[in-house]
């Protein structure tokens, strides 16, 4: 019953995505895993927005559905991936490329992706204030989801505890 | 209002209700004498209406008192026809066709009003007040509402704010006072109460622009503006479709004169126009479903009522349904022979009977209908209903010329 | 006067033509949330979303249970969909874990999944309804909802948060007498919807309230990246049921609809046309359901493997998606809900702004917002 | 101009039809659905029962103080605690045995997932209402008893045309 999912091949149009990426961006992007209908690549925040176009224009990634703010305390960095989804690109649309970049904890600037998705907008300004990062040209990253009296580390940091548990509960 | 702790709290409370209890029944029935009794003597000039070649002597425009047996320079005259009898004007005007009578029904018809758009919405409605199918759920209510706190918004005018409601009831009252019940029930007779009863519904758009601007909330004022952009827009509709009554009924402005020029046939088959332009422009005027822009609780909370609570608002919710009853009493005078009808009902169960069908018909579509947009109802109003109305008026102009009428 | 920056205070010029109305989060337009426009006579000239009134850290509360502790607390962030906020997560978890459910698990899901999509959508009428002052479309699919409420209530034991699709299956199996009850109410409910229709869709007074109101054209629609109705009714024929088939959606014969008017209408029609659709797919269902057990054998401790997942699904609103970190204890390391409320409320400013002011509540609540599943 | 009559004719005559239907309410206080089967738990198959998840029911002699009901319960409201319980039991040596506390409890059933025994279970029982918030803790002898319903017990019938309480 609790056999592993098949492995299944990697069809056309991830192979295609795969290969246009390495053909265009070349090393700067590395291929983190590429599995049915998901890839992710991780790139430097300084190529975020080339590749982002790139995405958006070469290969029809025209919205991004999610932004995932993840911290490593270990690595001292924060990971932020960008999970971008395709409805105009033909076979596309059960496809989802994650483009991943690391930030160093200490300083957490990245570009903002607005210009190249609007969608982002609100997906943007929640990791903001959750991982205290900062998307370096978003209009306007104040206050979302948390109470406006919020005096504390943001809360999606591992530093962060929830009032009331202990260390390693 | 803190909480009642002791005695001394409970005293306090019941005198306020009391208090405002006091305050209401003069602030409603001393607007109702003034209008009656003391602008009629005070004004006295003639002109002409309709070109009817009548003149009108304002003396005579609106009396509750026998005019032959008192002289109206001399005050003693009318006092000395006061009483309580069930004749004598206090009792009218308090009592019987009056104020009593019209909330009394007003409550029975927001009883009926609730069952049967629960029964139209699946549901049961009121079921417990008053053991019968929640007949007493109103008067429930009322109790309710005379035990909470009257609350005044700090930033409010509270002399505006405080005088909607009585303002409101008073209007609404005076409305009453021309509309005759059947030829024997009736406050005030006059050869203009048609014309008067439309005046008096131009108090209405001010008031509630007075509620709106005097809570000092933004919801409220959007609500009284949009309540006066409502009312005038369709205020017009209104009278236009009413003329053409008039110009029916051979120039009469008078109810009984109206109610007895339809033995032969009643208003609404010559002037149906004007009776469907009458039928949705009063909806307008009592802001009832899809009409109730003003008071659109979506976007507007509760429009120019939000601030109010208490009696006060349950005063206002009487007065809008004594309106309504007004204008349903007017809908079955001026078109369905008010009345009239086969001899062994008496006429004023065929009165009652058809103003009970009318008000269910203004009832009824709140119950599958949504609301309109303001510009929406605008501009019904000023395209559709004016043109008409005025086309009724043409018909009826016709009908009368010909001499079918 | 002027006011030092320092102090962290500022002026705003007053502009005497406009005024700006906080919608919520107290007004009954809004539930847990607020908007506040500004309104230049009866146009809204400006429109600010100020969510998270009911933000309560479920994405980092899940970091300190396990996978199946978290399955009640993250039930609660969207009540009228609770079996579709989790089944993502289940989802994810599975492939974290390496395991694959029973067939028999999968389309039990797919019945708990299709029944909530309806009881969401007539959730989501009744409100349309009440916003458009039309009481009687508030209380028929309310009355209505039970039948639903009910069926929910025999397979999944709770009226509202049922718990049912949790990591490694389903909790319990088909009792005998859901397909009697079902068949009868879908029976029941498809001659309800000829009523609904008559007595709502087609009524002029909606037509003139819907059509031609906050239209989404296709290219936005596609660049704000808005999903469910939202996207469908703006003539855009995606749903994650046909673009990436989870369970067993492969094998159904269903339509997804799409209108090119892109308006609040047609927003409204798809929410329609949907429930006769998740009508049809519970049907055929419950005829080609195989026999078989219902819930893989799975550890409350059970470990994952390190690694990410990412699972998306057609929950009632749109596409909901889950994406899971983790490090390989019994605990995810980071879990992201990318939810559809949050990512339809990007076009609100855009739909409100140059729109009536008595047109604010029909858009607001066509885009099927809901304020608890958007702060999570 | 006919489509605006004749669609608010339909839609007048959609809601009137409605007046004679028999009504959806229940009136419950007076009555109340009759809910049959306890929701338990297999840990043989691995699969529960389905039934309706309303407030526990504890077979005593089952239980063995294992304490995995309360374990399951820790992360998600902590209202399961085990309590003492003066009874003689051979199977259940330190004599615990779990208390339930409702203002917590939210009813998923996952404690009653996690019974290796077939000691706990849920009943129909969803009359929890109390004006006290400790008549909400339920210690092991009250959980024990089956709940009685003595109002009056109606059915949801649906019919093609109608569905209604009866």
């Amino acid at each position: 019953m609790s056999a592993p999912p098949a492995k299944t091949e990697l069809r056309q149009e991830e192979k295609a995505i795969l290969e246009a990426l390495s053909s265009k961006l070349g090393s700067r992007i590395t291929v983190a895993y590429s599995k049915p209908n998901r890839i992710k690549i991780i790139v430097s925040p300084i190529d975020l927005i080339e590749v982002a176009t790139c995405a958006r224009d070469d290969l029809h990634f025209d919205q991004c559905a999610n932004v995932t703010g993840t911290d490593f305390p270990k690595d001292k960095q924060i990971e932020v991936t960008y999970h971008l989804g395709s409805i105009e690109g033909a076979g596309l649309r059960r496809i989802i490329l994650a483009i991943a970049c690391r930030v160093p904890s200490a300083t957490p600037e990245l570009p903002s992706l607005i210009e190249v998705y609007p969608s982002v907008n609100y997906h943007e300004r929640e990791q903001a204030e959750m991982l205290g990062l900062v998307f370096k040209g978003h209009p306007n990253l104040s206050r979302f989801l948390l109470p406006e009296d919020w005096n504390d580390i943001p809360p999606m940091l591992k530093a962060y505890r929830l009032p009331g548990r202990l260390e390693g509960e | 209002m803190a909480a009642i702790t002791n005695f001394e709290d409970f005293a306090k409370r019941i005198l306020k209700i009391v208090f405002w209890l006091l305050i209401i029944l003069p602030m409603v029935i001393l607007p109702l004498f003034y209008i009656f009794y003391v602008l009629p003597i005070e004004i006295s000039c003639n002109f002409n209406v309709l070109n009817c070649s009548q003149k009108i002597d304002w003396s005579l425009a609106l009396y509750m008192f026998d005019p032959t047996k008192m002289n109206p320079l001399d005050p003693t005259s009318y006092i000395s026809q006061l009483g309580l009898g069930a004749t004598s004007p206090l009792f009218k005007v308090s009592t019987f066709p009056g104020l009593t009578f019209a909330a009394l029904l007003s409550s029975m018809v927001i009883w009926y009003e609730r069952k049967l758009l629960a029964k139209m919405q699946y549901r049961v409605g009121p079921l417990y007040a008053g053991r019968i199918e929640g007949i007493l759920q109103s008067f429930a209510d009322l109790f309710k509402l005379l035990f909470k706190e009257i609350v005044i918004p700090a930033k409010a005018d509270a002399l505006f704010f405080i005088s909607v409601p009585f303002a409101l009831m008073a209007a609404s009252g005076a409305l009453l006072a021309v509309i005759p019940i059947s030829p024997t029930n009736y406050i005030a007779l006059s050869p203009y109460s048609l014309l008067i009863a439309i005046a008096i519904l131009g108090f209405f758009p001010i008031i509630t622009v007075l509620a709106g601007w005097a809570s000092s909330n933004k919801f409220s004022f959007i609500g009284g503006i949009r309540a006066l952009y409502q009312m005038i827009s369709y205020e017009i509709p209104l009278i236009i479709s009413v003329l053409s009554v008039v110009i029916l009924a051979g120039g009469s402005l008078d109810l009984m004169g109206i109610v007895n020029a339809q033995s032969k046939i009643w208003f609404i088959i010559p002037a149906l126009l004007a009776a469907i332009v009458f039928y949705l422009t009063a909806m307008a005027e009592v802001e009832r479903i899809p009409f109730d822009i003003p008071e659109a609780d979506s976007e507007l909370v509760a429009g120019w009522l939000t601030e109010y609570t208490s009696m006060v608002f349950g005063v206002i919710n009487l007065a809008i349904y004594i309106k309504l009853y007004a204008l349903s009493s007017l809908f079955t005078l001026l078109f369905l022979g008010g009345w009239q009808g086969p001899a062994p009902i008496p006429a004023l169960a065929w009165f009652l009977i058809k103003t009970l069908i009318v008000m269910t018909i203004f009832i009824i579509p709140r119950g599958f209908n949504p609301r309109v947009r303001l510009d929406q109802l605008i501009g019904l109003g000023w395209l559709w209903l004016i043109g008409l109305s005025f086309a009724n008026v043409f018909i009826a102009v016709i009908l009368r010329a010909s001499g079918l009428l | 006067m002027s006011i030092p920056a320092e102090a962290g205070l500022y002026t705003q010029a007053v502009d005497d033509d406009k005024l700006t109305v906080s919608i919520g989060p107290q007004h009954p337009g809004a539930g847990h949330f607020r908007f506040t426009i500004t309104v230049e006579g009866d146009t809204i000239v400006d429109a600010v979303p100020d969510p998270g009134y009911v933000h309560r850290g479920a994405e980092k509360q899940t970091e300190y249970r396990n996978y199946l502790q978290s399955i009640p607390m993250l039930e609660r962030s969207s009540l009228t969909d609770v079996t579709n906020i989790i089944m993502p997560y289940s989802m994810a978890a599975e492939e974290l874990m390496g395991i694959e459910i029973p067939p028999r698990a999968k389309y039990l899901r797919m019945i708990m999944s299709e029944n909530q999509r309806i009881l969401s959508h007539l959730y989501w009428m009744a409100i349309q309804g009440i916003f458009l002052g039309h009481s009687t479309s508030f209380m028929w699919p309310m009355g209505d909802r039970e039948m639903f409420i009910d069926l929910g209530q025999i397979l999944g034991g709770a009226r509202v948060t049922y718990s049912f699709a949790i990591p490694g299956g389903v909790r319990n199996d088909l009792p005998e007498e859901f397909k009697g009850r079902a068949i009868k109410t879908f029976n029941h409910f498809e001659r309800r919807l000829v009523d609904y229709e008559r007595i709502f869709y087609n009524n002029p007074l909606f037509l003139k309230r819907t059509q031609g109101v906050g239209v989404l054209p296709r290219k936005e629609a596609i660049s704000l990246g808005v999903v469910g109705q939202t996207l469908r009714a703006s003539n855009v024929k995606s749903d994650v049921r046909i673009d990436e088939p989870y369970n067993f959606y492969k094998e159904m014969d269903f339509e997804v609809p799409s209108f090119d008017t892109c308006d609040t209408w047609a927003r409204c029609m798809v929410h329609l046309i949907e429930m006769r659709q998740s009508m049809k797919i519970m049907r055929q269902c419950l005829d080609k359901m195989p026999s078989g057990p219902v819930r893989a054998k799975l550890s409350p401790q059970q470990r994952t493997i390190v690694g990410e997942a990412y699972t998306r699904i057609e929950a009632a609103r749109g596409a909901m998606s889950f994406h899971i970190i983790s490090d390989g204890s019994t605990k995810p390391y980071r879990v992201k809900i990318s939810v559809p409320s949050m990512r339809n409320l990007i076009a609100l400013p855009r739909l409100l702004i140059g729109s009536h002011v008595a047109d604010m509540p029909a858009i607001y609540w066509s885009l099927d917002y809901w304020p608890v599943e958007a702060d999570k | 101009m006919t489509n605006i009559i004749s669609g608010t004719f339909k839609a007048f005559v959609a809601g009137v039809r409605q007046l004679p239907k028999r009504r959806m309410t229940m009136r419950y206080p007076d009555a109340q659905i009759d809910l049959k089967g306890y929701y338990t738990y297999d840990p043989k198959l691995g699969v529960a029962k389905a039934g309706y998840k309303g407030r526990h029911i504890l077979w005593l002699d089952k239980c063995t103080g294992c304490q995995l009901c309360s374990i399951a319960c820790e992360n998600i409201s902590q209202a399961i605690e085990m309590v003492k319980v003066n009874r003689a039991q051979p199977n259940n040596k330190k004599s615990i045995f779990p208390q339930v506390d409702y203002a917590k409890c939210v009813f998923c059933g996952l404690c009653v997932d996690a019974c290796p025994f077939y000691a706990l279970g849920m009943t129909q029982d969803f009359n929890l209402v109390s004006t006290t918030k400790k008549a909400l803790v339920y210690p092991p002898e009250k959980l024990a008893i089956p709940p009685n319903v003595t109002r009056t017990k109606v059915e949801f019938k649906i019919e093609p045309d109608d569905a209604f309480h009866d």
